[in-house]
């Protein structure tokens, strides 16, 4: 067991997938010499070469593209996209092209690559430079979405999905880079895609989360545990496929559910997991199914003043449970 | 690094093609490739016209580039990134008339993606054929992608992939040519330019006569090469696909093809084209062209001409009744395949 | 009153707005001599010549973008997209650029464009010309989204598009183009945005839907009503800005709440409707929200036995409407 | 249609100018610009040392080609669409330094943003500079956008567009181009080509020199400028927007310009650029040797640089000391104008 920071999670996941397989390969933009802007590709360069780690041209599409031609041809690529709000232009190449290749062949071909984006707001990024993308993603049937929230989930997750016989999107949030430690044993081990893991048991509300809410989230229990609310607490951590059994054995249990993402609110990820619960857990709900999310405007502005009044936080959180606890 | 023209390859065919390299069988067997993909092309739109397949988009017109330059690939080994206008490229990487007949009437045990995709929308695993998508221009970046592999893997393999010229004007191009001429990726990219995106002409799509210019900025040489010369297609593919082998780099080839046809069974072109340049087009169809070559040359009779027809009409004949009589895929399998996961 | 089809509602209002407002141009693939694949601006080139219907190359992030810029320079550029399937090249240009004009520039600059694409499936246009895309753009704070179902409301809500302030993207269902019928004044009208339609008054279930599933939840709410159920039917319109107090005053009422729609279930627009009634009409509701909706399959499948699978139909939405009334 | 190069402008800047018709005011004029953009950046990196505004982003080196180019334009009619190292085009085109240090500040009363954007995405309605936002090259297609609409309007308005030679390896700028060279629309197309994006090298992007070879393509003239020369870049800008006037059609003009700062406030550039490099590139600063340029023309003394030198300082003091004092936007404002009707 070691302490990591999240980013250096990844960056270990990384090496060592690396090393293990030699059909790997890292590509995008300034992943070689400099390292990737938040340094999560730093080392690869000097490690595997400029063949194996790619400094692209300032091309998404061509990133993404790229990789699907070079996944059908035997290699597993793993591809960054310097921000997740940059992935746009590769919007066409990864919804059109590398979701559909294994249904639209019939199974002929697939698209084994890896594509890592860092995301997320609280960090003065702005409009560009702070949004989650998840929703754009998780609608889409053939792709899966990871977004992992300790240094241990990220690495065993990151595994995964590198060894994943379909394409993978791996959203990290920019903010717990170096903010978040935590152990990491020192073996080989994976996290599988797909479950969900309860990161606080508790008996009175369902708290569904990821990314940075699922920190926030827990947080927010801690703060309600003093007026005497019990929380269970959900990391969905893969949000396609979704583990459902984990979520709605939980709101059958509390009865309450509180849907927490940091996205805008109107049409995000968790108006996803709120109609499942609705669907599904109906005759278990003692509340309505609650959401607090972003406010539905265009991305996080700048000014410090503004960023804070978009941004989700342990209290805001703590407010909604409360509110749902005493329904 | 210019673009050049190759015009007339000139003189008798049979001695000019064995100065490149080519025997007589290699003329009738591009030949006898040219034709079938014209026979099963043509049988395409009797069985839309009968009701009996929905849809159908045509490679008319643009077989003899196809044909010339797929033709120095090694099928099994090569790849090809085809688009929807592809019949003679696919039909000369591998693909039988049957695989065609299957897809066009979207059966189970149709290679391309077993009745899933529209007609037109060819692959093949086992011919190293990439499955066809809609979107345009998408699948340059795939070529490019299956050609960064191929160098970074040592495998020696060779990519052609094809567009139409309306397609080139997308960003994708502009992405992956790029690419491929900064690392000296094995890919041969060939426009077919037929003059047409639907309906909108050449010269309301770009400001320039030939799109092989282009290629001078991405660091390729770009060819230009007349689409009913079958032979000259051939060696314009040749050497860009022994110039790729080679690890020289990447060539941007465009055929100037006619598109025989309307743009797919939904469309009138008579709204927009005009009976006298269908007709004038007919002049640069080029199956008479090369077959007019090749009789002159005495590569082949008269006699060979007609019995290479009856057997294709037979082959023609036999992939659609055959195709026809195939399973429609299961309504169990629509779940199918999703992810890898989802298998039976 | 005069009776049209979808599709001639559609060519209508276009060319009556042409021809009111001079600063209007239509621009995409095909659109001018031929007048478009599905013919929608058939007649505009002869009327209004070349420099205002224009024959773009084969290039959607163009065909948005040089949009937005024609629009902050002074015309309001109509965009055809022709299948809704080719708008992804176009994402970046519309979610990044268009829908944050406003807000990024602190109302500096707006942008008045209109972008019309025909989506939807059952058409045999198998995975590449049957997809309905609302749900990448109703989660995009600056955009609003209009799905028309019938040609008065067609006609209608286009003038309102046109005339909007800000851009609108507006689906057409291809299959309606010609199937669907209705009347449609003579003298000039308009739908405003923002307001969705009882089409069907009922007292025991709400059926929310738009677009081809406007009809066909009329269709299975005629053939319940055989049951004795009385369905209340509600067709959105509008998906962005949405219509809340209709949706919810219904919901209140009958206390049951069907949300259909023909897009992939998971993640798709009706999860963002089911998740609003869910959580803000909680106390009234006496069965689970449910949701009728398409498979989760990358589209639209070619072969008719696979079409057939994939599509909903009256009956199937009748039978959803059946399980939810007996709950 | 091809690429040319403008070397060094030779003989006394004085003469040479007045033989283009540029006044010693004009020449004085243009040097106060660059040197009060330069003044302006240096006091944003100071202000980010000393922890007063998080994030700078920086036209160092790229000033020279900036005023030059667009000194050409008529401020308040036509159009300038900008990016995030344009901090001397905008001056050029009008925006004050108190209204660049309102955006570095991200106060209520900036007119790009109201604070809302990063410093850099400049913006001003009354100045005809568009919104910039931070995906690159998207820009091209606005700037398209607005020559279209100015043809078809005939309102004579000319639009001037920059972007990184990395940038114009994407999509947009293949997309753009294209359409500006079919229609002849009036835009000239700046690439400010610094060598690098980012920490790459213009040789791991490209596998081209001359960016400007690319116009050939477009069909249009394509032309390469050294950004050092100032007066160069003003006679190139000033052919380009003449011809664009004259509706001739657009020009891709490369300029080539260095970086000498790091990318932004976040990057380390040390990594990826060695010291002698770096020293090297201090020799290409357009400010120095416009300067000289100027001095040995006699068109400025050492007097008069002084002054300059004195009055920019007194000028960026003020727009620091009154932009800091500036109040926040609101909390209530932040749901303002997501669309036109949510209005205050
Ligand atoms: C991204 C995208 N936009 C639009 C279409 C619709 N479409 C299909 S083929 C075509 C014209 C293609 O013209 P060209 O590339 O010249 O090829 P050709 O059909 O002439 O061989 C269009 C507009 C599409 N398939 N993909
Ligand atoms: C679409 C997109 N991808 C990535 C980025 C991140 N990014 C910002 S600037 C930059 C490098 C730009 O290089 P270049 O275009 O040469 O301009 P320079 O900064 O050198 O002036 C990158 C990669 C971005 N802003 N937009
Ligand atoms: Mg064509
Ligand atoms: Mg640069």
């Amino acid at each position: 067991m070691a302490t990591r920071t999240f980013i250096e999670a990844i960056r270990e996941g990384l090496r060592e997938e690396m090393r293990r397989d030699a059909s790997t390969i890292v590509l995008g933009e300034d992943v070689g010499v400099k390292g990737g802007v938040f340094l999560a590709t730093d080392g690869l360069f000097a490690e595997f070469g400029e063949e194996r780690v790619i400094d692209t041209p300032l091309t998404e599409s061509l990133i993404v593209g790229a990789s699907i031609g070079a996944a059908v041809n035997g290699l597993r690529p793993i591809a960054e996209i310097q921000f997740a709000d940059f992935i746009l232009p590769a919007f066409n190449q990864i919804v059109s092209e590398a979701a559909r290749m294994r249904y639209r062949s019939n199974n002929a071909f697939g698209c084994p690559i890896t594509i890592r984006a860092p995301f997320g707001g609280g960090v003065h990024g702005a409009l560009y430079h702070s949004q989650s993308m998840e929703a754009f993603f998780t609608h889409v049937p053939g792709l899966k979405v990871v977004v992992p929230s300790t240094p241990y989930d990220a690495k065993g997750l990151l595994r995964s999905a590198i060894r994943d016989e379909d394409p993978v999107l791996f959203f990290e949030h920019k903010k717990m880079y170096r903010s978040v430690r935590g152990d990491v044993p020192d073996g080989e081990y994976t996290v599988p895609l797909g479950q969900a893991a309860v990161t606080r048991a508790g008996s009175q509300v369902t708290v569904i989360a990821y990314g940075l809410m699922a920190h926030y989230a827990l947080a927010a229990a801690d703060r309600v545990d003093e007026d005497g609310i019990s929380v269970e607490v959900i990391d969905i951590r893969t949000l396609r496929p979704l583990d459902r059994r984990t979520i709605l054995d939980s709101v059958r249990k509390t009865g309450k559910c509180l849907v927490v993402y940091e996205d805008n609110k109107f049409g995000g990820y968790g108006a996803e997991i709120a109609a499942i619960v609705a669907e599904e857990a109906f005759d278990y709900l003692d509340g309505p199914v609650m959401r607090a999310a972003g406010p539905d405007v265009p991305g996080v502005p700048y000014n410090h003043v503004l960023e804070d009044w978009f941004m989700l936080d342990p209290e805001r959180i703590a407010e909604a449970i409360r509110t749902l606890a005493a329904y | 690094m210019t673009t050049t023209t190759t015009s007339e390859t000139g003189g008798p065919a049979g001695s000019l093609a064995r100065s490149l390299g080519l025997t007589d069988e290699d003329l009738v067997a591009m030949y006898r490739r040219l034709a079938l993909a014209r026979a099963i092309d043509e049988r395409m739109w009797v069985l839309n016209r009968a009701g009996r397949v929905p849809f159908v988009i045509s490679g008319q017109g643009h077989e003899g580039a196809q044909v010339g330059i797929v033709s120095n690939l090694r099928p099994g080994f090569d790849w090809l990134v085809p688009f929807y206008r592809s019949v003679a490229g696919v039909l000369t990487f591998g693909m039988s008339a049957r695989e065609i007949m299957l897809a066009q009437y979207a059966k189970a045990p149709d290679p391309s993606s077993g009745g899933r995709q529209m007609p037109g929308h060819y692959g093949s695993a086992a011919h190293n054929i990439l499955s066809t998508s809609s979107p345009v221009a998408t699948q340059l970046l795939h070529a490019v992608g299956i050609g960064l592999a191929a160098r970074i893997r040592r495998t020696g393999q060779v990519v052609v992939t094809a567009l139409g010229e309306g397609a080139s004007n997308q960003g994708d191009f502009h992405e992956g040519l790029n690419f491929a001429g900064l690392h000296h990726l094995p890919v041969v990219t060939v426009i077919e330019n037929n003059g047409w995106a639907i309906s909108v002409p050449a010269a309301k799509q770009a400001p320039i006569v030939d799109f092989a210019e282009r290629a001078a900025g991405y660091g390729m040489p770009g060819v230009v090469v007349d689409g009913a010369d079958v032979i000259g297609c051939w060696r314009v593919g040749h050497e860009a696909v022994e110039r790729a082998r080679r690890g020289e780099g990447p060539t941007l080839i465009e055929a100037k093809v006619t598109r025989l046809t309307a743009h797919s069974s939904d469309d009138q072109q008579t709204k927009y084209r005009t009976a006298e340049e269908l007709e004038r087009e007919r002049l640069r169809d080029p199956l008479p062209c090369f077959r007019e070559q090749l009789l002159e040359a005495s590569v082949l009779t008269p006699e060979g001409v007609a019995a290479i027809a009856t057997e294709i009409a037979a082959e023609v004949n036999d992939a659609t009744e055959w195709a026809e009589q195939q399973p429609d895929p299961t309504v169990a399998s629509a779940t199918w395949y999703v992810y890898a996961e989802d298998r039976p």
